[in-house]
């Protein structure tokens, strides 16, 4: 015989029903001091991003040859760069292109690869060993790795880079999303649903994917770090973002070669992909500590 | 045992093979044309064509691909397109250069990591867990590359501690270039083995064969290490594996940096100067680190857990 | 020799006072909001010989109990107040040191997950030695040697052998057994075990009791034994003691206890245990009593009236079904040998029948039941279902006839999609037919819930804001929502605590009452299969071994598997607990083949009215 | 007599790729390979020799021209031996590496400089008789002294092989190869000839180290691991190391490379010469100069300034200067339709001094309204793609030798209108196709033997190219070498080629 014990399922089961969303969100944001700071820092980042035209004091494209590498000062908070370019403003803009970056590659991985996931682990089959063969030679590969590798067929530049970060995390999508819904397959309620006569796009879609969400989501936010710093270290071989656009890589990339010149757009770069991919972490940890417990801590 | 070794190892034929079609595929896409890149601006068409004639890039695709293969298979991957130099002497060149920085790195970032993680996870929730929590989530965040160049120019540039260009020559000589870069991808590797050891050990801290053995009257060190901290190693392991090709791939902005010889310079190199023969010779190279990797991660996973042995 | 030697840390006083003396136990636990009282003020004493069963249903704060007695509580979140003495010696407040020259030296402990409670990547021989080397009993080679003998000890065959695998290789019964041999290892005065049968199945839990008390009797420690079956109770305790909430609310002879408990939580215990045999040839079903939680009063089973309907076809049909699993390995994933899951089953339910398939784990049954409904698809065999043979219907067709035959399942935690509101997924299936508007859907719905004795405002409510008693009702609901003609209930109740086990059991079987429906009925729990079953099928290893009306069967066993069964279910007369009965020290043989294997044909032999039996070889004695 | 020692050069570059000076393309290879061979003729250190008068007898020892430069008589220094007991040096040698310049199958992208010889023949052991097509009244100069016309030796080159040459080449030069190091960035090492006939070099190894990493390159010099270094063409750079250090001695050769940008004449917007003339007038072609001072001059036309024929700030005609000017620009845009400006798409290269430039064109274009959308490929993919004809705005820096003729060979004339197939040449704006270009011009200009008349005739056709808008000159970027105090280079460098002896470099402290 056995009693009911703590089953563990891998769902998003808010402790509190009544509180819904809103609660788990509360739980995510003000679990912990350290969350809270992150969570604030990562709002200021996004607000920084997304006012970066009201924000930024200057155009971070507009060269000024008679201003080059001057030092911080009242009109140029971080002072110059090599093109006379203002630090401060191109930093505002880069975390534009970062952000974007971090957030766009493992929405849309997260996307393709729950899609390739969910096919596997759902229909079985040939199209499961087909699938799982290839993304567990593409897990095998580290994401940056795979991403030079890509970059360098599909030539670097913003959109190019964003498909092969995306590239680079489909696979870790796949892998969670095959896993989850072959548990979530062998949960009573699907099977419930098929001795019901339910059709298999209508089980995929109420019974399958809300359930398979979590995981996802909380994998998502652990790789919105991950993808920045990816870009970061992208852009700084020198396929990633492209000049003159700002990226926090190229600007490190660029300010290396300025050292000399003006340290101030590696320390500020540097200083900024560091908070943000921290922040993310902090966040992201949390997210999962609530939504996804059964992965670890 | 030997026939899981065995099965294993074909495995990995497959495996290979598959990643071998990728990236002569991917060479062949690649824009920008290489009899151009190896002999400049000004060469005549005859020049281009005949060019093209020897390296075989007027062959079809299938042919080349065959070539490709066999040559693989005898340790041929050709000459650079660019200086005419086997592409095997390039890459045992800088093979030991990447192997020592990533196995240095390896070392010291599990020698200090697993000690930290044993400390945080013991002091869960204490002062000295918060601690190793920062750090390894400030060297989570912390670009290699970036930290690598602030290293550089600390000791390298203003104390003038440590060399600045190359791998050396020699073993005191290489050992003295090896410690920047190394120390640089250890730090990063120190923190993810750090928080990796924690979390798997707190995990492992919480089964019940450790409340078993709280029970028998073990004292907590005899807990922690006889049957915590090994059963944290299978995670650990993998981890490891993994950590281990990051740091490969961690190590290709590194050798840049400290401009250092090595198999992801050499790769990144001839990326950007399009060496067909170099960039699938560095990819191959690449690509059996990887399945070597995880062929030795499995292994190593035979090794210490019972239960797979008989499987 | 070494077993002949005692020490001071156990031995303080003379065996005269109680080895094990609990007073006002009161543990907490430190949460967000305070400090949380989880036992709350418990006291009871063990003698030397003495089994004390704690007895109460899940979350009573038994375990608290066990561990705060060996300090094994997290101390950083944990308050143990109050006083535990062993052999007179104070623990409360003992320095840690002190407290682990206690642990495993002045007592032992089982806990419920053999499964879990080994370390897996050590050999159980080290982990057995290990105790003795922590003492400074024994040291290196002997204290091997000794671990030899400790497996000896616990009955395991090959025990040298044995001592160098893994736990893995080992089974369940095995893994428990050497979890037994851990705890005594040091031949403490006291043993705790924590429910160390409750993950296995009955033939292997009768073997462990017996054990205890044979291992008790030989080495005449106190037992403190924690359980909540009463079958188990009477099977082992001298003394039982009853938890609810944290609080002892009854504490006596077991005896007394069987003979008149006073508390109504008590009762509903008892009310729940099978009492084997009592059902005569050719009786019905019978609804559990009920115990009112507030006065204690046992409200007197209903009769069940007879609902089978033997005149009509069955309803439903199943002939020589097969289910085997291909087991691969290799590069090539070749075939190296099968799951022999369901071999060559074969019955007939009548409308308004219920057929009960009984075994021990993995013998098939929840194989036969998913085959049916063809969630599995089974190798060969037919299942005829409202005159449509289910196997080899293509996709559509299946659909409409599975209306007919619907499923309930083990666990109400996770049959529920945690994210439809309950109304919803009642209301699905009735949907997904297209069998009325939304309008009639909410309807029917409300109708559903009332008629399993839900509020019809649960509708707009999600899962987990329900009970699992109440949540395994919404399933049944749904389940009802076809109207279907079979139920297949698979360890439908087996999730629940026993009161409200008893319940839905009644509400299932007023539901066959009421609408005729049919039951295939899954389960190893021989108290509800005894109330619930008009015939009984007996699975062993994939096969049905016996199969016939549940009185005949339960009164009359033939094959020597289903005696065996029936006599290792704990039964609650505390007289059977002096007696120590020869139990075999077999394993659950497992129903892996070769790849090539072929079944031997089977014959049945009939033994009464529709009482069928297969015919055994010489591998049973009977 | 050479002291010993090690002096240490670090050049922006990934690995050496051949040391045979007919088949290099990497610039920076030259600097060992000039030290590696001898040509006939120099440059007195270091400066292009005024107009009119000759270079330094290297190899030669003396010369004779006839009257219509078609023939040239050269003597050679005798008892001259190759390294490594390749032999004395004779006519025979210097026969073999004029023949091997010119034939197509062997020779690399330095062949069209020396498609003029008509024919090499031996006079004695001593002397070479060079046959022109054409006059050419500065074939000494423009031809014979540049890298590509070191003298190699025939028996090593038939000994090793062409393979063998590229990585263990054989000269006469001030010093031998001693070592290819297999890092690449390690470079070359090269051991000082004691037998050179202008006595030993000063320092007794010589190290070509590459380093592609501008800041690898920066740190390795101002740590003191290298004692010279190239220089980074990109704006501030000079002025920031010189902040650090500001002993470091810089030394820069003119003209260097030329810049140009040649607008696509076949597709809009630049079909249209009012947008062409827009998009000149809206280049603000000295501040980029001053940006890259102190490497980077202003040109005026095609042929630099300190070149012969080269238009000045002075001799410029005004109305081909296209002074910056952005009301004008505006004007011309209103006239042509677009008084708000325009937008096209651009490519140009990663490396530094194409984007550096690029990336200040496209903002000083913006101020005028028109939006040049920068593609930034890798270098190599850029030429790739720059050569089927795809840029819409082409660009080009290339070092030619003080040739009048030589940029509108290669920029203007019908014959080298790049094509789709990349087999074309450098005309990228189609000037002749699209549009009736010089091509008669440029025939009369190439017979003509008096070097005055013939600079006259390539002035009338720059004049006619800026007129019609078809190629703008931006500037030359000098190639520059930063250089640590502790060195002292011997002699001062002003003009040249983009590498320059260092037998007199010597390390003082
Ligand atoms: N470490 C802990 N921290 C907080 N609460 C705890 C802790 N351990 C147990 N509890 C709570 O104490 C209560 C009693 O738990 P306990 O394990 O003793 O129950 P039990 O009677 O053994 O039940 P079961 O029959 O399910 O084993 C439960 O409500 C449980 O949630
Ligand atoms: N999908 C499957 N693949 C392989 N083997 C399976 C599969 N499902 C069940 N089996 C095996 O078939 C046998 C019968 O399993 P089944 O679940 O029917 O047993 P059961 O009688 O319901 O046991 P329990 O009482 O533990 O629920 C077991 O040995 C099981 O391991
Ligand atoms: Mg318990
Ligand atoms: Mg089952
Ligand atoms: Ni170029």
């Amino acid at each position: 015989m056995t009693l009911a014990t703590d089953h563990h399922h891998p769902v998003l089961i808010p402790s509190d029903p009544q509180a819904g969303l809103l609660g788990v969100l509360r739980r995510i944001l003000f679990g912990r001091v350290s969350t809270t700071l992150a969570f604030a820092l990562v709002v200021l980042f996004v607000l920084v991003a997304a006012f970066a035209p009201l924000i930024a004091p200057y155009d971070p494209l507009r060269q000024s040859i008679i201003q080059i590498n001057r030092l911080p000062s009242a009109a140029n908070w971080l002072g110059t760069d090599q093109f006379g370019r203002d630090v401060f403003s191109r930093l505002i803009y880069g975390a534009r292109n970062s952000l974007i970056f971090g957030l766009l590659s493992p929405l849309l991985a997260a996307i393709f690869g729950t899609l390739l996931g969910i096919t596997a682990g759902y229909f079985g089959g040939l199209a499961d060993r087909l699938i799982s063969r290839v993304v567990d030679l593409l897990l095998a590969f580290p994401e940056l790795l795979l991403a030079i590798l890509i970059a360098a067929v599909l030539g670097g530049g913003f959109w190019n880079i964003i498909a092969v970060i995306t590239v680079a995390f489909i696979p870790g999508f796949a892998r969670v999303a095959r896993a989850q819904t072959l548990a979530v397959r062998q949960e009573p309620y699907v099977e419930a649903a098929i001795s019901m006569g339910v059709s298999t796009p209508v089980i995929l879609v109420r019974h399958v994917l809300p359930n398979i969400t979590a995981p996802i989501i909380a994998l998502m936010t652990l790789w919105v770090a991950s993808a920045i710093r990816l870009e970061a270290a992208l852009s700084f071989l020198g396929i990633g973002t492209q000049p003159p656009n700002p990226s926090w890589g190229n600007i490190i990339r660029d300010g290396l070669n300025n050292l000399f010149g003006s340290p101030w757009p590696i320390v500020g770069a540097g200083l900024a992909i560091t908070g943000v991919v921290l922040a993310f972490n902090l966040l992201g940890d949390a997210v999962r500590d609530v939504l996804d417990p059964s992965t670890g801590r | 045992m030997t026939r899981y070794i065995l099965t294993r190892l074909l495995d990995a034929i497959p495996t290979v093979l598959l990643v071998l079609a990728l990236v002569f595929l991917a060479m062949r896409i690649l824009p920008g044309d290489p009899a151009i890149a190896a002999l400049g601006e000004l060469a005549t068409p005859e020049q281009l064509a005949s060019f093209r004639e020897r390296m075989g890039l007027n062959e079809p695709l299938w042919m080349q691909f065959i070539t490709f293969v066999w040559g693989v298979l005898t340790l041929d991957f050709g000459s650079s397109l660019l200086n005419n130099r086997p592409v095997l002497d390039l890459i045992l060149y800088n093979l030991p250069y990447t192997i020592e920085l990533t196995v240095a790195a390896m070392l010291l970032g599990t020698v200090v990591g697993i000690p930290l993680g044993v400390l945080a996870a013991t002091h869960r929730d204490r002062w000295p867990d918060s601690g190793v929590r920062g750090f390894s989530l400030i060297g989570y965040a912390v670009p290699d590359f970036y930290l690598g160049a602030l290293l550089l120019i600390a000791f390298s540039l203003n104390l003038g501690w440590f060399p600045i260009n190359g791998g050396g020559e020699g073993f005191l000589d290489r050992l003295h270039h090896l410690v920047l870069p190394a120390v640089t991808l250890a730090m990063v590797k120190a923190a993810f083995i750090g928080r990796l050891t924690r979390g798997s050990l707190l995990e492992v801290l919480s089964r019940d064969y450790v409340r078993t053995a709280r029970a028998k009257g073990a004292r907590e060190n005899r807990v922690i290490y006889r049957h915590g901290l090994r059963n944290a190693l299978l995670p650990i392991a993998t981890g490891l594996g993994l950590s281990t090709l990051a740091t490969l791939s961690g190590s290709v902005a590194i050798e840049l940096v400290f401009n250092r010889p090595g198999i992801g310079k050499l790769l990144i190199s001839a990326i950007a100067e399009r060496d067909y023969a170099v960039i699938q010779g560095g990819v191959v190279v690449f690509a059996l680190f990887v399945v070597l990797i995880n062929l030795l991660m499995d292994l190593v996973y035979v090794f210490i857990d019972p239960r797979v042995r008989v499987s | 020799m070494t077993f002949e030697r005692r020490d001071a840390a156990r031995n303080a006083e003379p065996a005269t006072g109680p080895v094990l003396s609990v007073r006002d136990l009161r543990t907490a636990f430190r949460t967000r909001s305070g400090w949380l009282p989880i036992v709350r003020g418990v006291s009871f004493d063990i003698a030397e010989r003495e089994t004390l069963a704690v007895v109460g249903e899940s979350g009573s704060g038994k375990s608290v109990t066990a561990l705060s007695i060996m300090r094994l509580l997290d101390r950083a979140s944990s308050r143990i107040e109050g006083s535990v003495r062993i052999d007179g010696r104070e623990l409360v407040g003992l320095p840690e040191a002190e407290m682990r020259e206690m642990r495993g030296r002045a007592m032992g402990m089982v806990f419920q997950e053999a499964m879990t409670s080994l370390n897996p990547l050590l050999t159980v021989g080290d982990q057995i030695a290990e105790v003795l080397e922590i003492h400074r009993l024994q040291e290196g080679a002997a204290a091997r040697e000794e671990a030899v003998r400790l497996l000896e000890r616990v009955r395991i065959p090959g025990a040298r052998a044995r001592a160098m695998d893994h736990p893995h290789a080992l089974s369940g019964g095995m893994r428990q057994r050497v979890m037994i041999a851990l705890a005594l290892a040091c031949r403490p005065r006291l043993l705790i075990a924590d429910e160390p049968t409750t993950a296995l199945d009955v033939t292997i839990q009768s073997q462990i009791l017996q054990l205890i008390k044979e291992l008790q009797r030989e080495e005449g420690m106190g037992v403190l034994f924690i359980t909540h079956d009463m079958g188990v109770v009477a099977e082992i305790a001298d003394r039982t003691v009853v938890m609810l909430g944290g609080e002892v609310v009854e504490s006596d002879e077991t005896d007394a206890i069987f003979a008149g408990a006073r508390h109504p939580y008590t009762r509903a215990l008892l009310a729940a245990v099978p009492r084997l045999g009592s059902r005569g040839v050719g009786s019905g079903p019978e609804h559990f009593p009920l115990v009112d939680r507030a006065s204690g009063e046992l409200r007197p089973a209903r009769p069940q009236p007879d609902t089978v309907d033997r005149q009509a076809e069955p309803v439903l049909q199943v002939r020589n079904l097969v289910k085997r699993f291909d087991l691969r390995s290799g590069f090539f994933a070749k075939v190296t040998g099968r799951v022999h899951a369901v071999e060559n089953v074969s019955f007939d339910l009548r409308a308004g029948e219920t057929l009960s398939l009984v075994g021990e784990s993995g013998c098939g049954k929840s194989t036969t039941g998913r085959a049916v409904m063809r969630l599995v698809e089974p190798n060969s065999g037919t299942v005829r279902v409202a005159g449509a043979d289910l196997v080899g219907l293509e996709a559509r067709r299946l659909r409409d006839v599975r209306r007919h035959i619907q499923m309930i399942f083990q666990d109400p935690f996770a049959s529920l999609n945690p994210r439809i509101p309950v109304g919803a997924a009642v209301a699905e299936p009735f949907l997904t037919h297209r069998m009325g508007t939304r309008a009639e859907a909410r309807a029917k719905v409300a109708d559903l819930l009332g008629r399993v004795g839900l509020d019809p405002s649960a509708a707009s409510r999600f899962p987990q804001q329900f009970s699992g008693g109440q949540r395994q009702r919404i399933c049944i609901a749904r389940a009802l929502a076809l109207d279907p003609k079979v139920i297949v209930a698979d360890e439908s109740v087996s999730g629940l605590d026993v009161s409200i086990k008893a319940q839905v059991i009644n509400l299932l079987m007023e539901l066959q009452a009421s609408l005729g429906i049919s039951y295939l009925f899954i389960s190893h729990d021989m108290a509800v299969v005894e109330r619930i079953s008009h015939q009984i099928a007996v699975m062993y290893l994939g096969e049905i071994v016996e199969i016939g009306p549940a009185g005949s069967v339960f009164s009359s066993p033939q094959h020597p598997y289903t005696r065996r069964l029936i006599s290792a279910v704990p039964v609650p007369d505390p007289a059977r607990r002096r007696e120590v009965r020869p139990v075999s020290n077999d394993e659950i043989k497992s129903p892996i083949r070769p790849a090539d294997y072929e079944p031997p044909a089977r014959r049945y032999r009939q033994v009464g009215e529709n009482h069928l039996v297969q015919e055994w070889d010489g591998d049973w004695i009977p | 007599q050479g002291a010993g020692g090690t002096l240490r050069i670090a050049f922006a570059a990934r690995g050496l790729r051949t040391m045979d000076p007919q088949t290099s393309i990497q610039g920076v290879d030259n600097w060992a390979i000039i030290h590696v061979h001898d040509k006939l003729v120099d440059l007195s250190p270091w400066r292009f020799p005024p107009e009119g008068s000759d270079p330094v007898p290297r190899l030669a020892t003396s010369w004779e021209r006839s009257a219509d430069a078609r023939t040239w008589t050269i003597r050679l220094r005798e008892g001259v031996p190759f390294h490594k007991g390749y032999g004395i040096m004779t006519s025979d040698d210097v026969k073999f590496t004029f023949d091997r310049l010119r034939d197509p199958v062997r020779s690399g992208g330095v062949r069209p400089k020396f498609q003029n010889i008509e024919d090499v023949s031996v006079d004695g052991p001593a002397a070479v008789v060079f046959r022109l097509k054409q006059p050419d009244p500065l074939f000494l100069l423009g031809v014979l002294s540049d890298y590509d016309a070191s003298v190699m030796s025939r028996r090593a080159l038939e000994e090793k092989g062409e393979k063998g040459i590229a990585t263990d080449p054989i000269g006469t030069g001030p010093y031998s190869l001693e070592t290819v190091h297999q890092d690449p960035g390690q470079g070359v090492t090269l051991l000082a000839n004691p037998d050179h006939f202008d006595g030993p070099p000063a320092t007794e190894r010589l190290q070509c180290l590459y380093i592609a990493d501008t800041t690898a390159r920066t740190l390795a010099l101002l740590s003191g691991d290298v004692h010279m270094m190239e220089g980074v063409r990109s704006p501030g750079w000079a002025d920031s190391i010189r902040a650090q250090k500001p002993d470091l001695v810089f030394d820069v050769v003119s003209p260097g490379s030329f810049f140009t940008i040649h607008p696509n004449l076949t597709v809009k917007p630049f079909d249209d010469p009012r947008l062409r003339q827009a998009l000149f007038h809206a280049i603000d072609r000295d501040e980029i100069a001053t940006a890259i001072a102190p490497i980077s001059q202003r040109t005026y036309g095609l042929n630099p300034p300190s070149f012969p024929g080269g238009f000045t700030a002075e001799t410029i005609p005004a109305e081909v200067a296209y002074r910056y000017d952005p009301d004008r620009a505006r004007q011309l845009m209103a006239e042509a339709g677009v008084p708000n400006g325009f937008a096209f798409r651009a490519d140009t290269s990663q490396r530094e001094d194409y984007s550096a430039i690029m990336l200040m064109i496209q903002d000083q274009l913006k101020r005028v309204g028109i939006d040049m959308q920068l593609n930034i490929k890798d270098h190599t993919a850029f030429h790739a793609d720059q050569n089927t004809g795809t840029n819409t705005l082409s660009q080009h820096s290339a070092a030619l030798p003080p040739v009048p003729t030589q940029p509108i060979v290669n920029y203007l004339s019908t014959a080298a209108t790049v094509k789709s197939d990349g087999k074309g040449g450098s005309n990228f704006s189609r000037y002749g196709t699209a549009i009736p270009g010089i091509d008669d011009m440029l025939e009369a200009a190439l017979a003509e033997p008096d070097l005055a008349k013939r600079l006259d005739l390539v002035r009338r056709i720059e004049a006619k190219a800026l007129g019609d808008a078809v190629i703008l000159p931006v500037s030359t970027n000098g190639f520059m070498i930063v250089r640590s105090p502790a060195v002292d280079l011997g002699y001062k460098v002003e003009s040249g080629y983009v590498n320059w002896p260092l037998t007199k470099a010597r390390i003082v402290a």
